[in-house]
């Protein structure tokens, strides 16, 4: 047990996982935890970047950079912009929830708990991805080959957001 | 090898598909070139159009490429399947759309909906979304499809813009919805994880011979994928969302969500259900059985929720959102009857029902409508003597409410007797027995509004007159009840000769 | 001409009737009517017509079963019709009552203003019943059973002003949900097991003959097709709903709740005998149940004091005697069973078209209120009495010949239920007696004009009178032609001198114990004043029988009356409540959770996952683990 | 038994917990909409770390976690326009105050 630890610390990829799960970790328990919302979203844009490296060590370089480009980039901005579009003068406050709060924490816990037993049960035989090969050129191939369908239907899908986000936000001139 | 490459031949295939997505791109260009000052009803009509286009596509699919003995189209490694169960459902899903644009007519008012072409034309990729739902074999395909909708489907619930209980409502079904993704999409990432693929028939093939080690794993994303799912049915636990989603949105979307986005969610579940969690496991963790049973809880749990909470409630759209749940705890009953057999009937079942909801269904939410309009508000008394002050109206109205207590001479009715004669044939007599006490009493609050129609003291007196389209929509969805009713067999006999399992639904 | 082959144009008269109606709303009143009547008389003719084809000689059933309503593999359901002497009989009686009901409905309705609706509403009605009886398999029954159900909710909610009136529609409805339940599951454990998936009545006759069902099946599913059955003719415990329907206008009452829908459960059981009669259990519960209704209703019956509640626990107690001659289970019970369910539907209908005429004439229920009407009112006195003395059965009215069969019968084969049905016999007669001296004779206790009802009315009454006289003879010690006419067998010898006795004296003891409480007191007095002292003592002493008889005998009745009365109101209908209490309940915990808070639904969604993940897998890892 | 592949999963397993209960009880809704976007990178990272240590490795579960970003930065986005539009017309963005609709 104490050797699987050691094994564990001694490997530079378990080393550099550790690093970045904790960056990932500590930028989402912050985002519950911080008061202000603009913090919040910050603490959150480093649980992206932190997982973007995380693609990286997993040989997903390609989603690694639309991570950093989405999330950090896009989606984060995109909260900051709502909120400051939207008032936001008095801080974040607990509210008062006991039972709420109580049933939820124990329920994302349980939920954990089960995940947890699940995951430790199963017994994987790791295979190997070919690292070898150019993963942003896979992708392509990939993506324009079989999943050429569901591609070309993302691009109807962001049309219809694009349209909806515009005729929702706008503010009517009457 | 398989074709891995989309030829233009292959086109041909998509032709429902693309009439819808080359009608959308038109329509929003259309609307943006032509002046404000025009009223956009023409929009309205342009999509029943292209709905109807579509439809024909999907026959002509039907006639051409599905015969008895033809094996079903498929493209690119089964990411995308033209059969009839499909088929089927695309017709289910256009006939609902087309219903609830035509009930829409002369509601749409500036004051309430600033975007009256956007209104129209998001119906189309909301229907585009559930068609590429239900003849998808690849849960990437299928996902994409099923967010097409639900995006979609976001957005049209808060266009009345300067109505606070639409933005409400608008922002509870995204988060939910949201979630709900988030759980659909956690479960299949587990289901990828231990099959290595995203291809249903490759899945069922690889957990068949799963290392036992795995079924913990297995078992979660079933529960994560059904979690997400059982939200987009609104079955219980997971319909607390659907009264206030659907009391907030402009009647005709609620009329969507609670026929066409229900229905197509429940073809999915249906598909993953049978397509990739089909007999797996073994007698040490027999999982298979497992999930028959889940399902059936979950069935059994909708049918009494959904009953007991309508008992009390008066506004409609909410009562119609409690019969709603009860409704998906029925339709959930044909997917917990499992094949066997003795019984393979459980897809006719399911989708015979599903029309019959159908009608009945965007029926009452249209007559809703009409009734609501010379009301002002939305509660049972609107429907205050409706007998008196306009007949027809209301015998349409009887014939769709009987249908949804279920009784004989509708459609519903048959519906739920075929269910039931299914669920007796797989000997699970204890959900037959709560589908027929719920169902008794559903009649409850079902007679309400019958009473409220012909035997109510205070009603206004003064002939109610109904927009055309709403009338229309009454009688087609009225007729098309009591036809179900008395005229079943085509109906069954048609699917039955049409649907096969080894060709048109197992992979 | 083959009018048995047309026989399905019956049915279909009343319902053009019901859309023509439907379609001119509430215009042309006097015209509307008339079709509604002409619907219903050429609906007797054409009944009649079959009727008299089929009395002659070698008449073989005929059936058409041409529209295939459901077809899957092998499995198909055929509707269409049935003739046979058992639903011809069914055919007369319905199109008779119904076409007396109509007429008699111009006047008792003239003044409402939704005339048109109401006629309507009684032609879809008697459409609903025609085609229940020449129904040829269950799933068609059941549809027509459905049908009149939702009639009668109309029909008893037809004066939805009076909240009685709505609740006393809804309770009917329900209620009998309750048992259509039970019919439901026993249709559903029929198509399992019969041979060929088949539900026709003539083919369930087969198979529960030909034993291709098992005894289990045959057993459960004759009692749940009898738990249908106990809903539709308000036997015990399911009766509650009746005595309530009495809030519909009288017409209805005399139509729907005594002469035809109530009667359709006996119909079910006689149409599905041939499964009753494989099962002793099946047929002891019949009996049973029968046989408590006919006893329970009648010592409830003696503590009412309204006109028509009187009446509907009549009907409940008469239909327990029909059900416990289905329950002895030989045919000549059953013969006797319909026979009562045929003479029965003339002298009720006649009693509660009095009872209408009454109220019509003084607008009143209470019959402590009432008093002396015969004096205004000689036709509709003469007539009642007619129905009175039938119904108490006694010599030579239909209603004695045709309790008698059941009685003999009973008498024969289960003695216990023949005394429990005699003691009955005699609560009738006593109630009726109370009844109808309290109304007719005596002085007025109120202040009321009573005055005779239009001819409209009244001829109704004469022919049902008629009825009520010469029914019986066509079934009666002697004359077996009935019996042979129904089972196309004789059904053996049905007469037995004990039992006429004994059925007399009860019916005339009754009849006399009445005369002298209600009838005799009020003229005693009048009788004692006129008349000098030499007379006093004997009178005094009648007097102190009358007393007797009161204390002793008729209070403690009409005690456990009102006591059986209470338990009925508050045990039976109390058991509905709670299970409706139950549903409710849930209902009100889930709105509670309702609360518009969107991350409270997300948490109920989370929390009801992780329950059916720990209570349905759990299960298996606690257990191999 | 692979220690670091249990560790991704895992790792999802918080984030994804983590998510849902920001989610569901935050009071500020674009914090909520925030923590639906971590669920989805839960997602993704047990996408892409099934596509490197799965059973059976492919690059689909990449191309997969693409979409999934896609999806994600599209219902942010409507997201947002929803609770602009509700601000405009009710001035807060307080969770627990829309509540206009209820039993």
């Amino acid at each position: 047990m104490l050797d699987n630890i050691l094994d564990f610390l001694t490997s530079a990829e378990s080393l550099l996982f550790l690093v970045f799960a904790m960056v990932v970790i500590s930028g989402a328990i912050l985002m519950l935890s911080y008061t202000k919302v603009v913090h919040m979203v910050v603490a959150l844009a480093f649980t992206f970047l932190g997982l973007a490296a995380l693609y990286v060590m997993l040989d997903a370089e390609f989603v690694a950079f639309v991570q950093v480009l989405i999330y950090a980039g896009a989606v984060s901005i995109l909260m900051i912009f709502g909120i400051m579009m939207t008032r936001h003068d008095k801080q974040e406050e607990e509210p008062r929830r006991p039972w709420h709060n109580g049933l939820l924490l124990g329920g994302s816990v349980a939920l954990f708990g089960i995940l947890f037993f699940a995951i430790q049960s199963a017994n994987f035989e790791s295979g190997t991805l070919d690292a070898g090969v150019d993963n942003t050129k896979a992708i392509g191939e990939q993506l324009f080959t079989r999943h050429v369908i569901p591609f070309e239907l993302m691009s109807v899908l962001l049309t219809v957001t694009f349209i909806g986000a515009i005729i929702l936000a706008k503010r009517e001139e009457d | 090898m398989q074709m891995m490459q989309l030829a233009f031949a292959d086109l041909r295939y998509l032709g429902p598909e693309l009439t819808l997505v080359i009608a959308a791109i038109l329509l929003s260009l259309l609307d943006l070139v032509v002046p404000r000052r025009f009223n956009r009803s023409w929009l309205g009509g342009l999509t029943l159009l292209s709905l109807a286009v579509s439809a024909v596509f999907v026959v002509i699919a039907m006639r051409m490429y599905n015969g008895a003995d033809a094996e079903a189209i498929q493209l690119l490694a089964q990411s995308y399947r033209v059969d009839d169960f499909g088929n089927l459902l695309k017709l289910f899903i256009l006939t609902g759309t087309f219903l609830t644009v035509l009930m829409s007519f002369g509601t749409v008012k500036d004051e309430d909906i600033p975007h009256q072409g956007e209104y129209y034309y998001l119906f189309l990729p909301a229907a585009l979304g559930a068609m590429v739902m239900v003849s998808s074999g690849d849960l990437i395909t299928l996902f994409v499809g099923l967010e097409l909708l639900s995006i979609t489907s976001y957005i049209m619930v808060g266009l009345k813009k300067n109505d606070q209980k639409s933005n409400e409502s608008a922002f509870k079904y995204v988060v939910l919805g949201g979630i709900s993704t988030a759980f659909i999409l956690y479960g299949m990432s587990f289901l990828y994880g231990v099959t290595g693929t995203t291809n249903m028939a490759a899945m069922n093939a690889e957990l068949r011979f799963i290392d036992p080690s795995m079924s913990g794993l297995v078992y979660m994303s079933f529960f994560l994928m059904l979690a997400g799912f059982a939200f987009k049915i609104a079955s219980a636990p997971f319909h607390a969302w659907a009264p206030d989603v659907y009391q907030g949105a402009h009647t005709p979307v609620t009329a969507f969500l609670a026929v066409v986005s229900k229905g197509a969610a429940l073809a999915l579940l249906f598909r993953i259900l049978y397509n990739v969690y089909f007999n797996v496991g073994d007698s040490d963790t027999p999982i298979h059985d497992d999930l028959f049973l889940i399902i059936a809880i979950i069935a059994a749990a909708s049918m009494i929720l959904g009953n007991a909470m309508a008992l009390k409630q008066h506004n409609m759209k909410r009562l119609l959102a409690y019969s709603g749940i009860a409704n998906a705890g029925y339709l959930l009953v044909p997917l917990a009857a499992e094949f066997g057999p003795m019984h393979y009937s459980n897809f006719t079942e399911l989708y015979y029902y599903l029309a019959a909801y159908l009608f009945m269904n965007i029926g009452a939410f249209a007559a809703l409508i009409a009734v609501s309009r010379s009301a002002g508000h939305e509660e049972m008394s609107a429907f205050d003597g409706l007998y008196y002050r306009n007949p027809a109206l209301a015998a349409g109205m009887v014939i769709l409410v009987l249908s949804l207590a279920g009784l004989p001479i509708t459609g519903g009715f048959f519906g739920k007797f075929y269910i039931l004669l299914g669920t007796v044939a797989v000997a699970k007599y204890w959900l037959a027995a709560i589908m027929i006490i719920t169902s008794v009493i559903s009649f409850y609050y079902y007679f309400g509004i019958i009473r409220q129609m012909f035997m109510r003291s205070h009603a206004p007196s003064e002939r109610l007159h109904a927009g055309w389209a709403q009338q229309l929509t009454v009688w087609i969805c009225a007729g098309a009840t009591i036809l179900m009713g008395i005229f079943p067999k085509p109906i069954i006999g048609y699917i039955e000769q049409i649907f096969h399992l080894t060709v048109d639904f197992f992979i | 001409m083959e009018f048995t082959h047309y026989a399905w144009l019956i049915p279909v008269f009343p319902l053009l009737a019901f859309l023509v109606l439907t379609a001119l709303g509430r215009q042309m009143k006097g015209i509307a009517t008339g079709f509604s009547i002409l619907a219903a008389a050429a609906a007797f003719i054409m009944a009649v017509l079959v009727f008299t084809e089929r009395l002659g000689e070698n008449v073989v059933d005929y059936t058409w079963d041409g529209f295939k309503w459901i077809g899957i593999g092998d499995f198909a359901i055929q509707m269409g019709y049935e003739v046979n002497n058992l639903n011809t009989l069914m055919l007369v009686i319905v199109t008779l009552v119904s076409l007396l009901v109509n007429v008699y409905s111009l006047g008792y309705m003239k003044d409402d203003e939704r005339i048109n609706t109401f006629f309507a509403y009684v032609s879809l009605f008697t459409f609903s019943m025609l085609g229940l009886v020449l129904s040829i398999n269950l799933v068609q029954f059941f549809i027509f059973w459905e049908l009149v159900g939702v009639c009668s909710f109309l029909l008893v909610g037809f004066w939805y002003t009076k909240p009685a009136a709505r609740a006393a529609a809804k309770k009917a409805f329900i209620v009998t949900r309750i048992g259509d339940v039970g019919l439901f599951i026993g249709m559903l454990l029929l198509f399992w097991n019969m041979p060929g998936n088949s539900l026709e009545f003539s083919a369930i006759h087969n198979a529960a003959h030909t034993g291709a069902l098992s005894a289990n099946v045959i057993t459960a599913a004759a009692i749940l097709v009898f738990i249908g059955a106990v809903g539709k003719s308000g036997q015990f415990p399911l009766h509650t709903w009746l005595p309530d329907a009495m809030e519909g206008p009288t017409p209805i009452s005399a139509l729907i709740h005594a002469a035809t829908m109530v009667a359709a459960g006996v119909y079910l059981v006689a149409r599905t005998f041939p499964l009753f009669e494989e099962s002793q259990a099946a047929l002891t519960t019949v009996a049973i149940v029968g046989g408590f209704t006919a006893i329970f209703a009648a010592t409830i019956a003696l503590a009412q004091n309204d006109i028509k509640r009187i009446l509907a626990y009549s009907t409940v107690s008469q239909l327990g005697y029909m059900m416990l001659a289905m329950g002895i289970g030989t045919m000549s019970s059953y013969t006797a069973g319909m026979f009562h369910l045929y003479t029965h539907a003339f002298f009720k209908a006649l009693l509660f078209l009095g009872a209408g005429s009454v109220i019509h004439a003084v607008n009143e229920q209470d019959i402590r209120k009432m008093g002396g009407l015969g004096s205004k009112m000689k036709i509709t006195m003469i007539t009642f009495a007619i129905g009175t003395l039938a119904l108490s059965g006694i010599v030579p009215f239909a209603g004695f010949w045709s309790k008698d069969a059941i009685l003999t019968e009973a008498y024969h084969n289960v003695p216990v239920l023949f005394w429990v049905a005699l003691v009955a016999a005699f609560f009738t007669a006593l109630y009726m007696a109370r009844l109808f001296f309290l109304v007719f004779t005596g002085k007025p206790r109120s202040d009321m004009h009573p005055h005779e009802s239009p001819a409209v009315m009244t001829l109704p009454l004469l022919v049902l009178a008629v009825l009520a006289i010469i029914a019986g003879f066509v079934y009666f010690p002697g004359n077996a032609w009935f019996g042979e006419w129904l089972l196309g067998e004789s059904p053996g010898e049905h007469a037995d001198m004990t039992v006429m006795i004994l059925s007399t004296v009860a019916g005339v003891g009754g009849l006399l114990i009445g005369w002298l409480l209600y009838g005799r007191r009020t003229f005693t007095e009048d009788w004692v004043e006129a008349r000098a002292l030499p007379a006093y003592q004997l009178l005094n002493r009648k007097y102190y029988i009358d007393e007797l008889y009161d204390n002793g005998v008729v209070k403690p009745l009409r005690g456990i009356g009102y006591l059986l009365d209470w338990f009925d109101r508050y045990i039976v209908d109390g058991a509905v409540k709670v299970l409706s209490g139950v549903m409710t309940g849930t209902g009100r915990i889930g709105l509670r959770m309702q609360n518009g808070q969107l991350q409270a639904y997300g948490l109920i969604g989370v929390v009801g996952l992780l329950i059916l993940i720990v209570a349905v897998v759990g299960r298996r890892y606690f257990h191999v683990g | 038994m692979d220690n670091i592949a249990n560790s991704y999963f895992l790792l999802a397993a918080i984030l994804f917990c983590v998510g849902l209960y920001g989610a569901l009880s935050k009071r500020n809704a674009v914090i909520v909409l925030l923590s639906v976007e971590l669920m989805l990178n839960a997602v993704n990272l047990n996408l892409i770390a099934f596509a490197k240590y799965g059973p059976v490795p492919s690059i689909t579960g990449q191309i997969f976690s693409l979409f999934t970003i896609t999806v994600a930065a599209a219902e942010a986005a409507i997201g947002i326009a929803i609770l602009i539009a509700l601000y405009r017309n009710k001035g807060t963005t307080d969770v627990l105050e829309m509540n206009a609709m209820k039993k």
